[in-house]
């Protein structure tokens, strides 16, 4: 063996977890964003699960390690990888119409963080009471699509009111369903943490 | 050397491992065997502190692992039971320069490395696959390849002949016999001994979480009686 | 869509964090300069980069054909108003202008994608970011790449476990279900064990990076780069 | 009966089965043998429909597989080479359950199933554990347990014996041959015939994707060369 792994630096064991779950979530969503739907009021938002992910993230995660599993999605996103709506990937996108979707999913997932697990340590999910839950991913939704109609009028040139009545309105009701199914998986077993 | 003491570990206050002292010296090859669900793997994890003990202690070296973690993640190597667990990177190559990397060798060195732990499992030339498309035996060879990477002075391979066909058997056996005579100690977790014999300096037998037979030749009979393939 | 960069260009060649900063410097340009002149000058500039990089402009458009209602719908929404004359297009040109703009944006990243392998990118990530930041980041999009083919395989394998044993005798809202909960439950537990497999890899704060060898090739690209930067502030 | 005809599967252009032809009939143990990679988990997810050859088909009693899935499926029992891949429930016990419940059989007959199945491979009131939390070898006895359940006419399982002990492939093995008595065909996917042999009608050896070899009794020195273990 060489002399040299003195001086190696391990990353400790709880980082470690952190990254590995932190990879995980951005990995989920990029295997599952690339499959979408076509919003009937809405053809030019494609409906996709990444909201779904954005909220588990931040309940299961807390703050910081959502923001970070978020910050590597578009990382993984921006270098190439097929991992936004409909398999698009590059710097285009992120600075296309949808762009200020993702760039609300990092600070969405953090808000929602902060909201469930407040600042001292992470509480488990299961132990969130619901009321505090659902404040925190009306929390998140509120950012995601505050970003994402400010970010569709400054790409797209047009006003406010027009961005949020064509990307916001059309989804609130999806919205709802995200909300109310990631509540219900967190309420059931298929979260065990360990 | 790996000096095992009193190592006891419980998952929800069953214990899974009661009790266990062993030792392992350098260039010895020690086989772990023992019935589906005897502790071995609970008790191997231990070996470079994946898990910590309940009660006992694991010290390699001499050092307590829980005191320094980094000795004895960089001296013990170890292979899953299921080499799925334990890739890191996308592609054969990669994932085997992965250890190396983080023992921040020169990236020639690192180089030789993985080009000669692929040439021993009998995959060289396949560091462009993508690990998720391999075949159940090659990604064995390859999981068995990323811990030889690393050149460590303890090797712990958890069942790793399952999969692996007649050639490739022989080839890591081959290497594990090399290692031994430079050093290395082995240790080889299974439940069948006959491809494992001719390597063994000792057969250390768990039974429900206690060592029940600890010696250099074992009867057939012994070993069958606890449940383990006699060779 | 590929994984991975093939083909060999000099734009295969340039270091990524050059190419990530003209990247960069494009989009601040376009932003800056979103009027017929600007756009017709960083419209002959993509086309330049996508001849020099061997990516083909029409098959990479292809490729974003879902964003095209998108592009189409803003002019439209914005130029349309609820009586005579319906249309004034006028409203149309700022919006149609920001379409055609973000068209531009795709082709340029089309180009680095199609010229840089992941390793590379991120190999310039982790250089590009300090510290542990740098190792999180650049080390955990190597990761992702990692679990991205088997999340993906892992939806097929979920159905093909539960086609093996007729869960389609089962009603829709139940398979929905069950490959969610069998989902979410494979994630949790190949999150844990990977944590160890890490763990047992040595993973390090400081480990020894991808190489990355800048050389003079690299220097007129980061002079583009300054130009349009310089163009766009001007 | 199983009919293979002209089976070819590529990966990416390459076959991993090429052109493969044979048959499994009512009642005969078959086990299909090579070497790692000579793409026999490639072929065998083929009998159930799990991946439809770019060429050639699969008839079950007759019928091709790809016009009856359902029937196909139900009559082709599978165990997949990585027991966590066909994992569906969080428990042993709904586990083993899945695939009767789907059959639509009453509570009682399903329990009894279920009771039986897991009797089979020695995991009989291990029901309420929770499949994560198995040992390597525990999991592989319940995944063949699910598919014993399911009350197969064929039964199709990917190196079932890889990670159990002595006592458990006994056991299984004693299953197996009740179960070709009763005039089921058993396909056992390896790469070591030793266990096997008092099984085997036939032996079927696959290398690079093709049939090698297909024999009532294959001498040592033939499969050696192929890179299969004799017996
Ligand atoms: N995470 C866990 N939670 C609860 N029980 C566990 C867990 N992991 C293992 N066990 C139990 O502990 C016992 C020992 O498991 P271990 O994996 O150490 O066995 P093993 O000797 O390696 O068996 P095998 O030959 O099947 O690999 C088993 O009965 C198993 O069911
Ligand atoms: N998803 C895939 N994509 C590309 N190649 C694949 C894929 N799956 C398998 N292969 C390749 O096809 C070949 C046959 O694989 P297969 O899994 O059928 O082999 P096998 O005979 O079952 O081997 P083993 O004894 O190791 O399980 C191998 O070379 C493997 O690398
Ligand atoms: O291009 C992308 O990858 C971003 C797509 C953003 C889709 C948004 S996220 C909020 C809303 N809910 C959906 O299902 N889709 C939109
Ligand atoms: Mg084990
Ligand atoms: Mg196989």
């Amino acid at each position: 063996m060489s002399a040299s792994t003195d001086s190696v630096e391990l990353v400790g064991d709880e980082a470690t977890g952190n990254i590995a779950r932190a990879v995980l979530f951005a990995a989920a969503t990029s295997a599952t964003a690339p499959v979408d739907m076509v919003h009937p009021l809405a053809p030019n938002v494609p409906i996709t699960l990444q909201t779904v992910w954005v909220y588990l993230a931040g309940v299961v995660l807390g703050p910081l390690w959502a923001g970070v599993a978020f910050t590597l999605y578009l990382l993984a996103g921006l270098i190439g990888l097929p991992v936004f709506a409909g398999g698009n990937a590059g710097l285009g996108v992120i600075l296309g119409p949808t762009g200020g979707f993702l760039i609300g999913f990092p600070l969405a997932a953090m808000t929602i963080g902060a909201v469930v697990h407040g600042r001292d340590g992470l509480t488990p999910p299961s132990e969130v009471p619901i009321p505090r839950l659902v404040v925190g991913l009306l929390a998140g939704t509120a950012v995601v699509y505050a970003a994402g109609a400010v970010g569709y009028s400054l790409v797209q040139a047009i006003g406010l009111v027009a961005a949020v009545s064509a990307v916001v309105v059309p989804f609130l009701p999806v919205a709802g369903l995200k909300i109310a199914a990631t509540v219900a998986i967190v309420r059931s077993d298929a979260i065990v943490a360990r | 050397m790996i000096t095992v003491d009193g190592y006891t570990y419980r998952y929800d206050d069953v214990a899974a491992v009661d009790d266990v002292s062993l030792t392992v010296d350098d260039g010895e090859c020690v086989v772990l065997a023992g019935p589906n669900g005897s502790g071995k793997t609970t008790l191997v994890r231990g070996f470079n502190g994946l898990l910590t003990p309940d009660e006992g202690e694991v010290r390699v070296n001499g050092r307590p692992v829980a005191d320094d973690l980094v000795a004895a993640r960089t001296s013990v190597g170890m292979v899953f039971q299921d080499p799925r667990d334990g890739f890191v990177a996308a592609t054969v190559g990669a994932d085997v320069a992965f250890g190396p990397e983080n023992l921040g060798l020169e990236r020639d060195e690192i180089d030789r490395r993985v080009a000669d732990a692929l040439d021993a499992v009998r995959m060289a030339g396949r560091e462009d696959d993508r690990v998720a498309d391999l075949s159940g035996g090659e990604r064995e060879r390859v999981a068995i390849a990323g811990a030889l990477a690393m050149d460590p002075d303890h090797l712990v391979l958890d069942e790793p002949f399952t999969g692996l066909d007649l050639r490739a058997r022989e080839s890591v056996l081959d290497r594990l016999r090399a290692l031994r005579e430079s050093g290395v100690s082995v240790v080889v977790v299974t439940h069948d001994l006959r491809d494992l014999y001719s390597l063994a300096d000792r057969v250390v037998v768990l039974s429900d979480g206690s060592v029940a037979l600890d010696a250099a030749s074992p009867s057939a009979s012994e070993l069958e009686a606890l449940g383990v393939r006699p060779p | 869509m590929r994984f991975d960069a093939t083909g060999d260009t000099v734009v295969n060649r340039l270091d990524p964090r050059a190419k990530l900063f003209v990247q960069a410097a494009v989009a601040v340009a376009a932003f800056a300069h979103t009027s017929p002149r600007g756009l017709l000058v960083l419209t002959a500039f993509a086309l330049g980069v996508c001849w020099v990089a061997a990516t083909p402009v029409v098959d990479s458009l292809r490729s974003y054909r879902a964003f095209l209602p998108f592009l189409v719908a803003a002019p439209l929404v914005e130029g349309a108003t609820l009586g005579a004359p319906w249309f004034v297009p006028a409203d149309a040109v700022g919006p149609g202008l920001a379409s055609y703009r973000v068209v531009v944006l795709l082709l340029v990243s089309t180009a680095y994608i199609r010229t840089t392998p992941v390793r590379e990118s991120r190999a310039a990530i982790q250089s590009l970011l300090p510290g542990r930041v740098g190792v999180v980041l650049g080390a955990g999009v190597g990761f992702v790449l990692r679990f991205l083919p088997l999340l993906r395989d892992d939806l097929s394998t979920i159905r093909a476990a539960m086609h093996a044993r007729l869960g389609t005798a089962r009603s829709l809202r139940e398979r929905i279900r069950l490959v969610g909960v069998t989902g979410l439950r494979r994630v949790f537990g190949r999150a844990d064990r990977f944590a160890l497999a890490l763990q047992a890899r040595c993973f390090a704060w400081n480990p020894t990076l991808p190489p990355l060898a800048p050389t003079w090739r690299d220097v007129p690209a980061v002079a583009v780069g300054v130009a349009l930067l310089a163009w766009a502030v001007w």
